[in-house]
């Protein structure tokens, strides 16, 4: 069921591959804004890397929701698809989908962000673009996994496009705070296991509760 | 036992949960008023002020910020509380009961912010300050708004309801991790604690306690009310509540 | 949820059934048994509440009171083979206009047989179908390329394509040409006497297709 | 509490007690007038609605069922 769906998004994907590109470009259009604002030397953009990056990362997957769910609901493809399986497998594939189309491509852009931001300046052997990549790879499928709640919640509802936004940008919290905490840890050559272990926490929180949250509400707004 | 589920199961009627709340209400907002009366009295006048900290009057901000943020937090966990019960039980007067809590809990909400930030202007100089509780409440206020948004943009009230009470689950599950999140960040950056405050001298915990039962009983009051409205909304058609605009008493 | 109800009847069964929407009560104390081997339509006004009945059978709806059963057996109980043996045809065709025809339909029929068949075979039955609708060799087109009443087709071709035990059409055979009601009509009647059970709604009355069950959502 | 200057003025802090107290005020009174308001126009419009004619109101259908002539 998982691997069914999985292909499907990937070819319909492939198609439309303009509308999984525009919230990457924005991912990187955000950030190259930052010098112009603030300042083009190496030592201010590197102090502000981390926080930029990840702002610009968590902005990046609230558009990209729009991809999400909402054309299989409109076309009516949606509710075959509870029809033939559970809700919670539902929303689970699409969210794989979602990661792998959105999640995955932000991680492997992310080192050209992170020399734009002047990430490594003055040090000669660490790499924070690991570093970097790493919290990416733990934290975006969070933020996937929460968007997938909001997301469904806000399928049946008018004006949804800014609702679920506001739903939860509260939820992104937490994970804004140990991501880019991780990478200021790093940068101060500080220890940032635990960070990380905290964010591999949250991961695990959601995995267990969104998914079946996120096919209740799916349930609900096909209904 | 059994009597208590057979009550649980009779507050699921529309009528017997009007009626009761209408019993209820006279004597909720007579106690609210009693206690209300001390509580100003003592928090106003009768209490001393506060010199080992050198906050003066200010320590009287404190009686009216403590009770609303407490009500905040735990208006917010009986929502998600009322939701599971409509969800699990399938009960609607349970999303009544949460539609209802909602108004009346984000305004504890904005009240604790506002009179935080108001007791941090002369305490630490600042009208705002990122710390753990304050954002913690801040973005609780996001939480509450979210539903009260959610719940609108419904046509169907049957799925407003559902998808509301999801996003109270959710949101309840994420109000620790936040704000263990929030207070972790916030030691990070050696921000200052405006609302901690070590322990509190007992001159302060009258006015305090009394304050507190004070206003949690104005939230049930309040609640309740806005309860009322809610299941006139939603009963419109029944006879019962016709009879009632037409200004009879609900007979049982 | 009273389990030590009998159930006596085969197929579908729905019991004191109310269903509602936006607040509204559509439909209250319906009582229907779609028996194996028999053709039910549905009719009544435009919002009359045939759709939401429907949707309620398919299990989309919630109903707000009576419950539903499939060969004596609530159709969300786990062990039923409801959702397996039901295809659902609703207004909306649910086909993704960024895939092919034969993606589309390939996509539903694996996610039913969970790949019981062979790739290769599947692809000659589309082929085949696809051929008897007067659509043949467009199977590598976008289904956005295709006219209406050529999608309508494409969505009729599940009904071949996937085994199932009962229909929900949703009118079926709205803006369909001659011929492919003909078809519809014909396979129809096939899949009814291979015990099959169908519910179906039209506007108009559709001379081709004997009905065993009319069913109409009126005022009393 | 020593004097009523002092509890109006709580020692130069008066602007920061008072204005806690008036918008928790404000806020509290403004829910408490909104419900009540709430209640009385959804009375009026229940009156309305049952002032109005039978026929208006939508009822719910039945299932009639048939066998084909």
């Amino acid at each position: 069921m998982i691997l069914t769906l999985l292909k499907r998004e990937l070819k319909v994907a492939r198609r439309n591959w303009i509308g999984l590109a525009i919230p990457l470009l924005f991912f990187i259009i955000v950030v190259s804004l930052f010098p112009f604002a603030v300042s083009p030397e190496a030592p201010v953009l590197q102090k502000l890397a981390p926080g930029v990056i990840w702002v610009a990362a968590l902005l990046a997957m609230l558009l990209s929701l729009e991809q999400f769910y909402r054309s299989d609901y409109q076309d009516g493809s949606l509710e075959q698809l509870l029809l033939m399986s559970s809700p919670t497998s539902v929303a689970l594939s699409k969210i794989l989908a979602h990661w792998l189309l959105t999640g995955l491509p932000l991680v492997v852009l992310s080192p050209l962000l992170g020399v734009l931001m002047q990430i490594n300046h003055g040090f000669a052997h660490a790499d924070h673009t690991w570093v970097l990549m790493l919290t990416l790879v733990l934290g975006t499928p969070t933020l996937c996994l929460l968007g997938a709640v909001g997301m469904s919640l806000t399928l049946a509802a008018s004006r949804n496009g800014l609702l679920v936004s506001i739903l939860i940008i509260p939820l992104y919290v937490p994970v804004l705070i140990f991501g880019a905490s991780t990478v200021t840890a790093s940068l101060e050559n500080m220890r940032y296991n635990g960070e990380l272990a905290i964010l591999g926490a949250f991961l695990l929180i959601a995995i267990v509760f969104a998914p079946f949250a996120s096919g209740r509400a799916l349930k609900i707004s096909v209904g | 036992m059994a009597k208590a589920w057979r009550w649980f199961h009779q507050l699921g009627s529309p009528k017997y949960l009007f009626q009761k709340t209408g019993q209820w209400l006279p004597w909720v907002w007579a106690a609210t008023l009693i206690l209300l009366a001390v509580g100003l009295y003592y928090s106003l006048w009768a209490s001393p002020i506060e010199v080992r900290q050198g906050q003066g009057h200010t320590v009287r901000i404190m009686y009216v910020h403590v009770p609303a943020a407490a009500l905040s937090m735990i208006a917010y966990i009986a929502m998600a509380i009322a939701a599971t019960v409509g969800l699990v039980w399938k009960m609607k007067m349970a999303f009544a009961v949460v539609r209802s809590i909602a108004p009346v809990g984000a305004a504890m909400t904005f009240l604790a912010l506002f009179t935080g930030s108001v007791w941090g202007k002369p305490t630490w100089g600042t009208w705002w300050e990122w710390d753990a509780r304050m954002t913690s409440e801040l973005l609780l206020l996001f939480l509450y708004l979210g539903y009260i948004a959610l719940h609108a943009s419904f046509s169907d009230r049957s799925k407003a309801d559902k998808a509301g009470a999801i996003l109270a689950i959710v949101g309840v599950i994420n109000i620790p991790i936040i704000y263990f999140s929030v207070k972790w960040w916030n030691t990070l950056h050696q921000g200052y604690s405006v609302t901690e405050k070590g322990a509190l001298d007992p001159a302060f915990q009258t006015p305090l306690f009394l304050m507190l039962g004070a206003i949690y009983l104005l939230f049930a009051a309040l609640v309740l009310m806005r309860l009322r409205a809610e299941i006139i909304l939603r009963n419109q058609k029944s006879r019962w509540v016709k009879e009632w605009a037409s200004g009879s008493e609900v007979k049982s | 949820m009273s389990q030590s109800k009998d159930i006596q009847f085969d197929g579908l069964y729905a019991h004191e059934l109310t269903v509602s929407r936006s607040e509204q009560i559509l439909l209250e104390d319906a009582d229907l048994h779609l028996a194996p081997s028999t053709i039910t339509y549905l009719y009544g006004e435009n919002g009359a509440g045939k759709t939401s009945l429907m949707r309620c059978l398919a299990g989309l709806l919630p109903s707000d009171q009576g419950s539903i059963y499939w060969n004596k057996q609530p159709i969300n109980h786990p062990d039923s083979s409801y959702f397996q043996d039901l295809i659902f045809l609703a207004h909306s065709l649910s086909m993704k206009n960024e895939l092919t025809i034969a993606e589309n339909l390939s996509f539903y029929a694996n996610l039913r047989l969970k790949g019981g068949i062979s790739q290769q075979s599947l692809s000659k039955q589309i082929s085949d179908v696809l051929l008897e609708l007067g659509i043949g060799g467009l199977e590598n087109r976008m289904f956005a390329e295709l006219s209406a009443g050529q999608q309508h087709k494409v969505a009729l071709a599940r009904l071949i394509l996937e085994p199932a035990k009962i229909w929900i059409l949703d009118e079926p055979f709205v803006n369909l040409d001659q011929k492919t009601r003909g078809w519809l009509a014909a396979k129809t009647l096939e899949f009814k006497n291979n015990g099959g059970v169908v519910l179906f709604t039209s506007h108009h009355h559709i001379d081709e297709l004997p009905v065993d069950q009319k069913v109409g959502v009126e005022h009393e | 509490m020593s004097s009523w200057h002092e509890f109006i003025f709580m020692g130069k802090h008066g602007a920061y007690v008072w204005s806690s107290y008036m918008m928790s005020l404000i806020v509290l009174v403004g829910l408490f007038i909104g419900f009540r308001m709430m209640l009385k126009s959804l009375k009026k419009q229940v009156q309305a609605e049952a002032a109005a004619p039978e026929s208006q109101k939508p009822k719910a259908r039945k299932l009639k069922v048939s066998q084909p002539d």
